[in-house]
């Protein structure tokens, strides 16, 4: 099933609220890895330079838009951050909220 | 005096800060694993912890309270002064001001160590109840600061549309107890608190066994932690020019200001020379672990090149080479 | 040349078995990392609660196809994990398999 | 036995691990680095398999074969009686059977730790061929429920169409050896087994140069790597809900039971009563290490949360606190 | 806005060269995380094997073309090294250099 | 000496290498957490940095030079014979004898520190400035094999297109310099040096408090990681096929060569028989942590598995069984 692919690069300290804001945004899980990153506030994400989290979600499209939705209103302005999102193909669409 | 200087500029602690910095400047692609990193800040915090709970076993409560009240002024004291004088003299905004007091009302626990190193290396040792008067200090600093950032922000507001600004009070309320509580439970806290605690219930029969690691070892793994502290300044040397003079004064003129509270309000309270030394020393230490993240989520438009150049960048070093032993002979003057 | 990235999250233990069976399966290559993740089974991937393998592969469509039904022919039923793809473009595709 | 509880609950790792647990249920964010946890234990691991080793250089081979057959016995009579009590009488599947009596079959080397350090501070030091004992339990237990369960499951598939249970005993085969395999290189057994021999091989003299570390480090160590279970354990509180009445009465009872058996079968192999109490509470510890992977890969559909909760938030905390200084009166009844 | 994502897997030695060449081919930012892999030349990436790094940088079309060809010229000939690229939808386009 | 061979065989550290590599054999899933591998290293270097510093403080320049003359001779003499052999008499390309070359030109500071271990328990320690020498033959090696590399490849592009040759000319410089700081500015150079200028700094005195850390836990630490050196070096006992016979000759006949080099020299420059055998040591060791990168980048054409396998999987271990004691023999006939 169609579905779209969330990813999102955040300091560390906004993980928490991330990911609770995803969940109520209708995202059914999410899958976090460490990174590092640069950007146009340079390389400073967390305690240790440079540090940051990659945050994915695969969720339905309309998720997705309201997932970007609230990332822009809510950190674009404050927080270093990127979020963009891809078509993904996936089994078991419903099991992540696939629009119907 | 000048012999203590120099034994300071040349300890292993001093010189392996120096070495990071040295590092980073000539572009060494040298670090530490991060996770070394947290694994030796977990080692240093939990072993003061332990070590100040067994002497707190021996410590008669009644000169206990009244350091410990003189520790709660500094963390009223030092972060309204440190604001005062960003917001007044600085004309910094609000944010940036409170962002910034934040962290020199709060207390970096590695210069605190530093601190009680010298005292006891120039034969005047301090209490052994100061770690826990360093876990009082670590919270209330902080809450002052950004209570001031928030109210104020929020006046500041009042003139703004009546949505937006109620919203942002929601957002702020949502947000406040959030923050207070992840200073509560951070790191630093639940291995100060609880190794405080542990160490009074185990007392010196239960430390024994565990002594070798955390004592014997002690000052080694300080001076690898500190490595990584001159690296991660060195980092933020590239952004003292985006900090400007003024922040550069404060930086360096600040602490001398709160120490000199510090080191007043311990030698009222009964403190030793060495005890009062280092309560000043944590009254001139800006945080740079529990106070970061707190600033960043209860202020996000205070700007976090300030305050982390600041705390991190010059700070930490004129403390760790300066300000510690100018804190140790204002205690010795007001002892005499 | 257009090919699919297949990326799968799952529970750490499942890593050599999968990387096997990638093989097996017509990938010549693969990427790891480290992941945390959440959920319909909770926060619990591994040993330490969380812990999670992200593998990624670039192969051709037909492969992808063979990948996502030994997936969820194998460990829907019983583990925790994802697999999604999606297209990618890439140099070399011979390199990787592509269908020709 | 009044002192021995109060001295054991007032240990730093009984407190560390505690500590652990509060930070948890304050929902703290700290947590010790995955790297740290694994290095941590790589050095406890790899620390009582080279004194082990030093020590059993110095036993005759005669006081050893005893313990060991009652060893074996432990890791054939534990599995089997967990297996029974959980289907016969907890109505669980096959499937959670096996895999949960896998858990307890194996042995948990940090309570085997924590057992040993209990003893000697109660004056009854344990044989110093204990270590030796644990490296011969880990894996028969696992192996034992894994094969009960693999055999009822395919019984229970004779029914089912014959070319689905073809392919599931094929993939069931091809799966076995590598479980088994798994279990018997991992980690655990390389370092202890690893350990031992090199322990063995380089004796009192070569230990004398590497003891600073391996055992001067010990117990703060595993001090820390307690703070870090208690972390995991109180992580697993939330299922205890999920679990159901039944498993925990499993967890707790089927220890003592298990246990019993240990200290019986050690106390009839001529062990002292120290050693006996470990060899007691190996048995009724639970696997957390090797056993999960073990069990998930050859019996996938056993449910993770009911063994995990168990090993880690339910039998593991019990052993620390009530367990030991149970076990320890056990043997010191058997042995009047 | 449409953009393309480069993901780049490579040998950790390569890692500082080749961000500094995204910067110089346009990229505005990247994230990096800690990978494994195993490829045509086996495991081996870095010191300790199987070490390598995962770039990834959201850019415009053309920026994504010359860094591909930048990628191929200098690194396919001699090093373990992937690169893929894929459709992204980003906000704030402009910030990371989107064409006009 | 048959006794001193026996007696190393069965040290921790040969031992503990030896059970990295069994793991490794029977495919363990077992291995060291990669912070734990890089924590460990980066203690060892400061660890004999810092040390290496302290002694030297009380060791008078006038004995100094000779051996630091010696030691940069070493770092001509061996990459070239190194590269001579790989191209003469084996025939290989310009990249691949240059790339080799410039590991065995180099020094593997594991190997440095088991020498020194071995040469003291056969009670002939080496000088205490030794850890200075081992600073100064870290880079030379490579830069001279590296250069040799780059001049011999640019010689032979002269009859390549023009343009190529220029393009390939351009990025060589541009390369070069980067190549050269990476090596003078890694981990290793800035922890020997940077531990030796803090040990030279401190002396005695400072030392005593870092101490415990950093002496009384080395052996043990150095212990883990030669664990993980045999897990590492067994990872490449896969390719010692695809080496073939030649270099696996090279990678234990070429260490003797530079090794009775090494000896020959340090004789020459006064050392003592334990000094000579340490810097036979270096000399015969190969590089494998400042190298590889450094050949990587500035040589990319050169073929890793040739190098990373002889380093780690033949020199490393033939010299940690073999060829310290060798060189040890020969440093003892010298001074007989
Ligand atoms: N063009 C980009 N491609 C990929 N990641 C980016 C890009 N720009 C920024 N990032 C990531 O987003 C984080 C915040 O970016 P910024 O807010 O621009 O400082 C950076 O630290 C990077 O990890
Ligand atoms: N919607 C999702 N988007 C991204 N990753 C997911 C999603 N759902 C699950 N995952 C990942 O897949 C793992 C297993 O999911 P589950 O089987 O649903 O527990 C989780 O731990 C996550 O890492
Ligand atoms: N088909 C693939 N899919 C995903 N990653 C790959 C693939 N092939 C190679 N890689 C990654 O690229 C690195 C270098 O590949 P190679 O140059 O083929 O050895 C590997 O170590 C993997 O991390
Ligand atoms: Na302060
Ligand atoms: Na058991
Ligand atoms: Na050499």
């Amino acid at each position: 099933m169609r579905m779209k692919l969330v990813t999102i690069v955040v300091e560390p300290v906004l993980e928490p609220r991330i990911t609770a804001a995803l969940k109520s945004l209708g995202a059914t899980g999410w899958t976090v890895t460490e990174a590092r990153g640069t950007g146009s506030r340079g390389t400073r994400m967390g305690e240790v330079p440079g540090e940051g989290r990659r945050i994915e979600t695969v969720v339905s499209a309309t998720a997705a838009g309201r997932i970007l939705t609230y990332i822009s209103d809510h950190y674009f302005a404050d927080f270093a951050i990127i979020a963009f999102v891809s078509d993904v193909e996936v089994l078991r669409g419903e099991k992540y909220g696939a629009d119907t | 005096m000048a012999d203590l200087i120099r034994a300071n500029l040349l300890s292993p602690i001093v010189l392996a800060f120096a070495l990071g910095v040295v590092a980073k400047l000539i572009r060494s692609e040298f670090t530490l694993p991060k996770d070394l990193y947290v694994a030796l800040s977990i080692y240093l915090l939990f072993a003061i912890g332990l070590k100040g709970g067994v002497e707190l076993s021996q410590t008669p409560l009644s000169t206990f309270w009244l350091p410990a009240v003189a520790t709660l002024a500094v963390g009223v004291l030092t972060p309204v002064l440190s604001y005062i004088a960003l917001r007044q003299l600085g004309r910094f905004s609000v944010a940036d001001s409170a962002g910034i007091a934040a962290h020199y009302g709060s207390v970096s626990a590695v210069t605190f160590i530093a601190a009680q190193e010298f005292v006891a290396s120039a034969g005047t040792p301090a209490e052994g109840f100061l770690p826990t008067l360093l876990t009082l200090l670590e919270a209330p600093g902080i809450h002052v600061a950004l209570a001031i950032g928030v109210v104020q922000a929020s006046r500041a507001r009042a003139a703004a549309p009546a949505s937006e600004a109620r919203a942002a009070i929601h957002s702020e309320h949502a947000h406040w107890s959030e923050t207070l509580r992840a200073v509560l439970t951070g790191r630093t806290m639940v291995l100060l608190v609880g190794g405080l605690i542990i160490g009074l219930l185990i007392g010196e029969r239960g430390w024994e066994p565990v002594r070798p690691f955390f004592e014997g070892g002690f000052r080694g793994a300080l001076t690898i932690f500190l490595l990584e502290m001159g690296l991660l300044a060195a980092e933020r040397l590239g952004d003292l020019r985006r900090v400007g003079a003024f922040l550069l004064g404060f930086g360096t003129l600040m602490p001398l200001v709160n120490g000199a509270v510090g080191v007043a309000l311990g030698h009222w309270a009964g403190l030793s020379p060495g005890g009062a030394a280092v309560l000043g020393t944590m009254a001139a230490s800006a945080s740079y672990i529990a106070a970061p993240p707190a600033v960043r989520l209860a202020l996000p438009e205070a700007n976090p090149t300030y305050y982390l150049t600041l705390a991190l960048g010059v700070t930490f070093p004129f403390n760790l080479i300066v300000g510690i032993p100018a804190y140790h002979q204002m205690a010795l003057w007001l002892a005499r």
